[in-house]
């Protein structure tokens, strides 16, 4: 993927879906609230992204140090210094990381090839969301179906199974659970593959468009690529998903059974409406309302897990990224990938709020 | 409506099954996975100095002089006609180059041209990032010129005893003019990246896999077996393991821990190879700083480390115990801290600190220093040991962990620490390359010399500091064999003496592959894919069985 | 068995000026739609804004009950907030006791705000549970009063829970809410208004909430504390048959505006706004021989956004004429102290 | 006066299980609603009157259970019908209107959505568009213009949206309305103009209403009969002009000398002694004895039954018991 569309995708596509919204919900105040909300995005950005800058400045640890190990002469030091622009005031290499930001150009990795971030980035970050989209997809459905179920059936055997489930699921290390399930689906019934994106020898024949495989793999028509692309995603998929799905599942089933308690509810019962339709079609739509919120604040715990289930499934996507260059102290990497994490947080954030206010017609910006 | 939905559901649960189905069509490309933890750093030949980094560079080019496969003392001519022709003063090496060695995409190699790329070194190598300039070239070669089409001569500063098994090394093999131009480093070309050599890289994403074609040119002795070799990347050694296994990957090179190892020993279908590693750990001891600048703490340090402990409990094996910086193997190896020590020996260290006035009441405080997230879980633990071991003496340890930048920062900067751990691997397999690093100008922190201006060796600091570094630096131009070998010998009993580091293990690597992948019988050490102690992976003597 | 009745109080004649408690002169309180500083930006200066109250005079005597009544949305409960200076009004002047408490400093009012109270609409859920009887009543004590000693401020709890019926004060001073009785509970958030002393309480819907059987004895212990602590009590309702037994006084409010202020038994027997009509006729009586007939006015309560021009009423008002779109009627005696805002009052 | 009633509510007791035990929320009621009166269940809160209100649609939900008695309605016990068949008979043959009509619409859901919804429930074989056509033409007899059916429950007034709430009571032309306090939140003018349309849909449509209200008002305003609950037994039900013009049960008494009437100048409010008790641990006997100015001694332990006064006028308290005593059930 070109860095070029990778800023499209990760900036542009949200814009066109919320300009899209506003399209069709067209009220000035609405236009007026996607304005402010992006004003204040901008300068919270901005402000962590420098928080970070200084943090990772006041850490200990250098990046060149970290690099040259033990051999490291104090000359190839202060040559490296220089070649990375650390040898600068703390306050020109700020003015640097600032222009850096503003031309979403992010300047170049310290470690490693000292490649432009911008490249590194629109590497990592498809493989990524190739990664959470899907686990968010499964992580939602087992939870707003279990949560509903467990609701609807409350104190019967299968509300006490799911809320056992979401307290075991939630508390479940994750690097455990993945390797489980490599054991069990790769090592034991050598059903699906545990490592990596896609069968190397079938990636020599796919070209990389938009870097998510799936997508490729659709563009080019290449089909053993998509099934092979499908396979390899399954069990970090379940990984990520089933782990985020406890806290899916305790939220639906708390704000459904609120829900239920409703006047509505049992007006809807009084009207002889069908007991599924009043609780999937009335309480969950309501509960939903306030679940919504609630997974914009999972975005957070997601890129974590995220991060885990990239190591355990040698998944190159940014969560691993973002570990490796945290520990190699690569201040340029860690700077970017965190304002783009916070960029990202934001857009989501605002996504959700639009989500809101589609789900519930009360809400009028 | 809600039946719609079904039948969608279904159709399309089946056609992610049917997909998910497809097997890998391999084709008839015979293709070999290898899979390992390591990352690229740098594809410039001029810059990179990383183990995994040079593989690749070997892999992709030859050198003058090549390691025969299999083997860790045996140069061979590569692209060189014949070994090469030295001065009487030791100071002019002349090569003459193989006619019609070609790059990947068809470019011959003249010497002006391959003269050109090597002074890249010297010109531009100390500024590139890795810099494996300023250690391998920039103290030994003056020049390097072509005389002529096919004559490379190199002029050095100093005669160098093992200037051909540098030769050998990465930085000194011929880089591609079209990707690696002159003026700057280049530390990923983008593919294709052609090379002299038996391969090229045809496909590379980071972090994710690089892709090896044979290279339709070569026409050397290493010729390619298979049609593809796929490096993959991982990030967790646990998750390599699973990997070849699973048979995703066909062979799992470095690094797998130690337990994974042990593991992997009894899977069926696989095979471990156990290399006799060059790789090894060593404790710094700073002798300017209180209590190590007393060299009876030094000694009675050293008296109390037992190697098998640690070899046995922590690595399970897959180690062996250290009594020479030099490790066996290499030119006049000793077990010189076997030999004056005989460790764990507790009744010898306490009669050293006894010595200094430290008995039983009156303890010898030190404070012991390692990096947790550098060296492996493993470390850890056998510092642990380190620490039991010197407290069954009359020693009291303080166990400190610092992150690497500022650890190996303060350590080798001889500025804070007391001792600590420290790992070596050679850029070239020779006992220089085992010991002057530790004791020339500063020693990396051990400053038994000290940095002194205009002096390439440093100020000793005593008497029998100036006595080892005038034997190194003898032995570093000396080019009789059994000369060098005594001056070796006499030079690792000094150190031992001193006790300038504490050698402690030498790790085996280990190669883990599926049994239907096969090194050459032809060359030596096939049952590790033909890799010995220096490391040298030869892709091109892999064989795959269906 | 007791039966105790108590008289309703009829309305005291005129007072002098210097009588007057509580005074509001023109008072506006509009709530903006739109907050926070980039909105505002954005729009450009002119919000929309809810009209709560707008525009509104009336005066509160010393010691009476003055009723503020009207349908939700009216502004009734927003005018009770602007004489506590909960809210701080858009325009206009507020007096408490001749002060203009608009312009008075943090500190001041403060101090001031020891001598008024509020009661709220659910007085029940307005005690903490984990909070005993003493320390939630001694709370506001030691917030206003703090210059007396521990021990006074005890003594201040201990007298205050006579007053409300609760005998003997020490031993309710250390139970907590869930140990006595609803009705118990319904003096004690009395008493916690009442225990710094306050001239003016504001009591808005303070029987909302209640069941009918407990509604009269509240009523009364309320206008027993008004005798007994001299008290001048702001009554906000919508019960307009409930005001009748306690107000001296009632307004009557209808988007924002005053339609008609005046004693209570002028205002309810000879009511001259077309609205207040429709109020008292519309409040089900509980007699079935006594069956409303009178039909109700058209239309619901507009937006408290877009009012209507001229009077707010005239789109549902039986009586309108074509003026009444264009002008604003003024409030106007019609007798001694009745005063009315409507432009056809005698044709009522 | 129809022989035969349109619900016959027998020997009715609803439980609900508590921490504290087993609270009886209504005790052993039993009552006939006539075909096309409007009866109205008067009492305070807490004395049992919602919950009888959703346990005649078996609407209760856990920890709440009926414990016993008939539901015969329409020559049907409904008790005894499956769930699914219950399900048919709410919301097609007995509709019911809540308090609070802002929280009793789905806030989500569009007016013209509840509707066609209630509508599909019953009869699936209605399509969209004919569900439409009917909510359209209901809604315009309520008042409600066919143009405000696309809105949501927000979007309305609370009167409006006690309009809609009819309407999908009668969307399927429901014998029975309960309405539970249908008016509480309402303003006076919206709530008198909700009191006239409940009359003309009686008038209109034959309907039978059941008003469950605790304002006295109300039922006198448009009440035919009245029902009275205290502490969760029924304790006097008779015609409306009766019951107001002369009160039998004592509480009957007090509640209406309580209730401020602004037709009636000087007078003054009666105050009841006490507070309602507590229906985990109720007074043995009477319910209403402790608080009663005419408490005898029988009535300390035994619970007097529901008797005719006088025609058609029941109480249930000792003072006109012909046969003192002996009919009493001990309980406490």
């Amino acid at each position: 993927m070109t860095p070029i569309s990778f800023i499209l995708l990760i900036i542009g596509i949200p814009l066109a879906l919320m300009l899209l919204y506003v399209f069709i919900r067209g009220s000035m105040g609405l236009r007026k609230y996607i304005l402010t909300r992006i004003g204040l995005t901008l300068p919270m950005v901005f402000i962590l992204a420098s928080l970070v800058f200084f943090i990772m400045r006041v850490l200990p640890g250098d990046p060149v140090r970290s690099a040259l190990g033990p051999r490291g002469t104090a000359e190839q030091a202060e040559h490296m210094r220089q070649a990375l622009g650390l040898d600068k005031p703390l306050i020109v290499q700020y003015g640097i990381f600032l222009k850096d930001i503003i031309t979403l150009n992010f300047g170049n990795s310290m470690v490693g090839g000292h490649r432009p971030i911008i490249d590194e980035m629109s590497e990592r970050f498809p493989a990524t969301l190739e990664l959470i989209v899907p686990a968010s997809i499964l992580a939602l459905a087992i939870g707003i179906i279990g949560g509903a179920l467990a609701a609807s059936r409350r104190k019967a055997a299968a509300d006490y199974f799911l809320r056992v489930y979401s307290v075991v699921i939630y508390s479940l290390p994750i690097f455990w659970f993945g390797l489980m399930l490599q054991l069990l689906f790769g090592i034991q019934l050598k059903l699906l593959p545990v490592a990596g994106r896609i069968d190397p020898i079938i990636r020599t024949t796919l070209e990389p468009v938009t870097n998510m495989y799936l997508i490729d793999s659709l563009i080019s028509g290449n089909w053993p690529a998509l099934g092979s692309a499908v396979s390899h995603l399954i069990l970090p998929t379940i990984t990520l998903g089933l782990v985020l799905s406890g806290v899916f599942v305790r939220m639906t089933r708390i704000n459904v059974i609120e829900t239920l308690q409703a006047d509505y509810i049992a007006a809807a019962r009084a009207r002889g409406i069908r007991e599924k339709v009043v609780v999937y079609g009335h309480a969950l739509k309501n509960a939903m309302i306030p679940v919504i919120t609630l997974i914009g604040l999972q975005v957070a715990i997601l890129l974590a897990g995220a991060v885990l289930t990239e190591t355990i499934f040698n998944w190159p996507g940014m969560g691993g990224y973002l570990v490796q260059r945290i520990s190699a102290r690569d201040y340029t990497a860690v700077q970017s990938v965190i304002a783009m994490f916070a960029l990202l947080v934001a857009l989501i954030s605002l996504t959700v709020d639009l989500i809101y206010s589609l789900l519930d017609p009360r809400v009028r910006y | 409506m809600k039946k719609k939905l079904q039948i969608m559901l279904a159709v399309l649960m089946v056609a992610v099954l049917a997909l998910s189905a497809c097997q890998p069509k391999s084709g008839e490309k015979v293709t070999i996975i290898i899979g390992v933890t390591d990352q690229i750093a740098s594809l410039d030949p001029a810059d990179a100095y990383a183990t995994h980094d040079w593989e690749l560079i070997k892999n992709i080019g030859e050198g003058l002089l090549v390691w025969k496969p299999g083997s860790s003392d045996e140069l061979v001519p590569g692209i060189a006609q014949d070994m090469p022709e030295i001065s009487e003063d030791g100071l002019t090496y002349t090569l003459k180059l193989k006619p019609g060695i070609k790059f990947g995409d068809g470019l011959e190699l003249t010497a002006p041209m391959y003269a050109q790329q090597l002074n890249r070194l010297l010109t531009i190598g100390p500024s590139c990032p890795n810099d494996v300039a300023d250690t391998l070239a920039i103290p030994y070669v003056e020049s390097i010129t072509a005389p002529d089409d096919e004559t490379l001569v190199f002029q050095l500063k100093v005669p160098v005893a093992y200037f051909p098994q540098i030769l050998a090394d990465a930085p000194y093999l011929p880089s591609h003019p079209d990707k690696f131009p002159l003026t700057e480093c280049v530390l990923f070309p983008e593919a294709p990246i052609y090379g002299v050599g038996p391969w090229f890289i045809s496909q590379y994403t980071q972090n994710e896999q690089l892709v090896l074609e044979p290279n339709p040119y070569y026409e050397g002795e290493r010729t390619p077996q298979v049609d593809q070799i796929i490096i993959r990347y991982f990030t967790d050694p646990q998750t390599l393991a699973l990997a070849v296994q699973n048979g995703e990957i066909d062979i799992a090179w470095r690094f797998l821990d130690p337990e994974l190892i042990d593991q992997l020993r009894g899977v069926a279908d696989l095979t471990v190879g156990d290399i006799p590693g060059g790789a090894i750990r060593y404790l710094i001891l700073n002798h300017t700083m209180a209590p190590m600048d007393d060299p009876n703490v030094a000694k009675a340090f050293a008296a109390t480390i037992d190697r098998d402990a640690i070899v046995d409990t922590v690595y399970k094996g897959a180690a062996t115990p250290l009594f020479s910086m030099d490790p066996p193997g290499f030119l006049g190896a000793t077990d010189a801290f076997d030999t004056m020590y005989q460790s764990p020996n507790i009744t010898l260290a306490n009669e050293f600190l006894a010595a200094s006035g430290y008995d039983e009441n009156n303890k010898c405080a030190i404070e012991l220093w390692y990096p947790p997230d550098h060296y492996g879980a493993a470390t850890a633990a056998w510092m642990e040991l380190i620490k039991q071991q010197l407290e069954a003496a009359n020693f009291t340890v303080d166990l400190k962990a610092q992150e690497w930048s500022t650890y190996v920062t303060a350590l080798t900067g001889g500025e804070s620490y007391q001792a600590g751990v420290l790992g070596w691997f050679y850029d070239y397999p020779d006992p220089s390359n085992y010991l002057d690093p530790f004791v020339y100008n500063g020693g990396m922190g051990t400053n038994v010399t000290l940095a002194a201006e205009g002096s390439d060796y440093g100020e000793a600091i005593n008497e029998k500091a100036q006595q080892l570094v005038d034997l190194l630096a003898q032995a570093d131009v000396e080019t009789d064999i059994a000369a060098r070998t005594e001056l070796y010998q006499q030079a690792q009993e000094i150190y031992a003496d001193l006790v300038v580091t504490v050698p402690i293990i030498i790790l085996g690597e280990h190669i883990t592959y599926r049994s239907n992948i096969h090194g050459s019988d032809a060359y030596g050490a096939a049952e590790t894919l033909n890799i010995a102690t220096n490391l040298e992976f030869n892709y091109s003597t892999l064989t795959k069985t269906p | 068995m007791a039966e105790k009745f108590f008289q309703a109080a009829s309305a005291k004649p005129a007072e002098a000026a210097s009588d007057v408690l509580v005074r509001l002169d023109n008072v506006r309180k509009h709530f903006p739609l739109q907050s926070g500083f980039i909105a505002s930006l954005l729009s450009g200066g002119h919000t929309p804004a809810v009209k709560a109250v707008d525009g509104i005079s009336f005066v509160i005597k010393k010691g009476e009950v003055f009723g503020l009544a009207g349908e939700s949305g009216s502004g009734k409960s927003t005018v009770g907030r602007l004489v506590l200076r909960l809210y701080e009004p858009t325009s206009g002047k507020i007096f408490f006791d001749g002060i203009d408490i608009c312009k008075l400093p943090e500190e001041q009012m403060r101090r001031l705000r020891a001598r008024m109270q509020l009661v709220f609409q659910d007085p029940l859920a307005s005690l903490n549970p984990r909070m005993t009887i003493g320390q939630a009543i001694q709370h506001p004590v030691s917030i206003h009063l703090s210059h007396l000693s521990q021990e006074e401020q005890r003594e201040k709890v201990l007298h205050i829970l006579e007053a409300v019926g609760m005998i003997p004060p020490e031993s309710y001073f250390e139970l907590f809410p869930h140990q006595i009785s609803g009705g118990q509970r319904q003096r004690v958030v009395l008493a916690r208004a009442l225990v710094t002393g306050p001239e003016l309480v504001v009591a808005d819907e303070p029987i909302a909430m209640a069941d009918v059987s407990v509604r009269a004895l509240l009523l009364d212990l309320m206008m027993q504390l008004k005798e007994k602590l001299d008290l001048t009590y702001l009554f906000i309702t919508h019960d307009l048959a409930t005001a009748k037994y306690v107000c001296d006084r009632i307004a009557i409010m209808y988007l924002g505006k005053m339609c008609e202020i005046g004693p209570l038994n002028e205002v309810y027997q000879h009511s001259a706004h077309p609205y207040t009509r429709a109020l008292l006729e519309a409040v089900p009586v509980p007699d079935p021989r006594r069956r409303r007939t009178e039909p109700m006015p058209a239309g619901e309560i507009p937006s408290a956004i877009n009012p209507p021009p001229g009077c707010r009423f005239h789109p549902r008002c039986p009586l309108a004429q074509a003026n009444c779109a264009v002008d604003e009627p003024p409030l106007r005696e019609i007798r001694p102290g009745h005063f009315v805002a409507c432009h056809y009052a005698e044709k009522v | 006066m129809p022989a035969e009633p349109l619900f016959s509510i027998r020997n009715l007791t609803v439980e609900y299980a508590t921490r504290a035990g087993a609270v009886k929320a209504a005790e052993d009621v039993s009552f006939d609603i006539r075909r096309e009166e409007i009866l109205g269940l008067v009492g305070e809160s807490g004395c049992g009157k919602s919950t009888l209100g959703k346990a005649l649609m078996r609407l209760h939900r856990t920890p709440a259970r009926i414990t016993g008695g008939e539901l015969l309605f329409d020559g049907r016990d409904l008790m005894k019908l499956t769930e699914d068949e219950m399900r048919a008979v709410r919301g097609a043959e007995i509709g019911m209107v809540f308090q609070d009509p802002m929280t009793s619409l789905n806030p989500v859901q569009r007016i013209i959505e509840h509707l066609t919804e209630t509508v599909r429930a019953h009869e699936p074989r209605t399509t969209d568009q004919e569900a439409r056509e009917r909510a359209a033409v209901l809604a315009e007899k309520l008042g409600i213009r066919s143009e405000r059916l696309k809105e949501y429950p927000h979007q309305m007034s609370g009167g409006m949206r006690q309009r809609v709430m009819i309407s999908l009571a009668l969307a399927l032309r429901a014998k029975l309305v309960i309405a539970d306090e249908p008016t509480t939140s309402l303003d006076v003018i919206v709530e008198a103009k909700f009191l006239d349309l409940l009359r003309e849909l009686r008038r209109e449509f034959g309907l039978t209403i059941l008003l469950i209200t605790h304002n006295i008002g109300v039922v006198a305003e448009i009440a035919d009969r009245v029902a009275v609950m205290y502490a969760a037994r029924l304790v006097e039900i008779g015609d409306v002009q009766d019951i107001f013009a002369s009160p039998k049960h004592p509480y009957t008494q007090g509640l209406l000398r309580s209730v401020p009437n602004i037709q009636l100048d000087g007078e003054s409010l009666y105050k009841m002694e006490g507070m309602p008790p507590n229906l985990l641990h109720p007074p043995r006997g009477c319910r209403f004895h402790p608080r009663c100015p005419f408490a005898m001694e029988i009535c300390r332990d035994y619970s007097p039954e529901l008797q005719a006064v006088d025609g058609d006028h029941f109480t249930a308290c000792w003072l006109y018991h012909k046969t003192t005593g002996k009919e009493g059930a001990k309980n406490g």
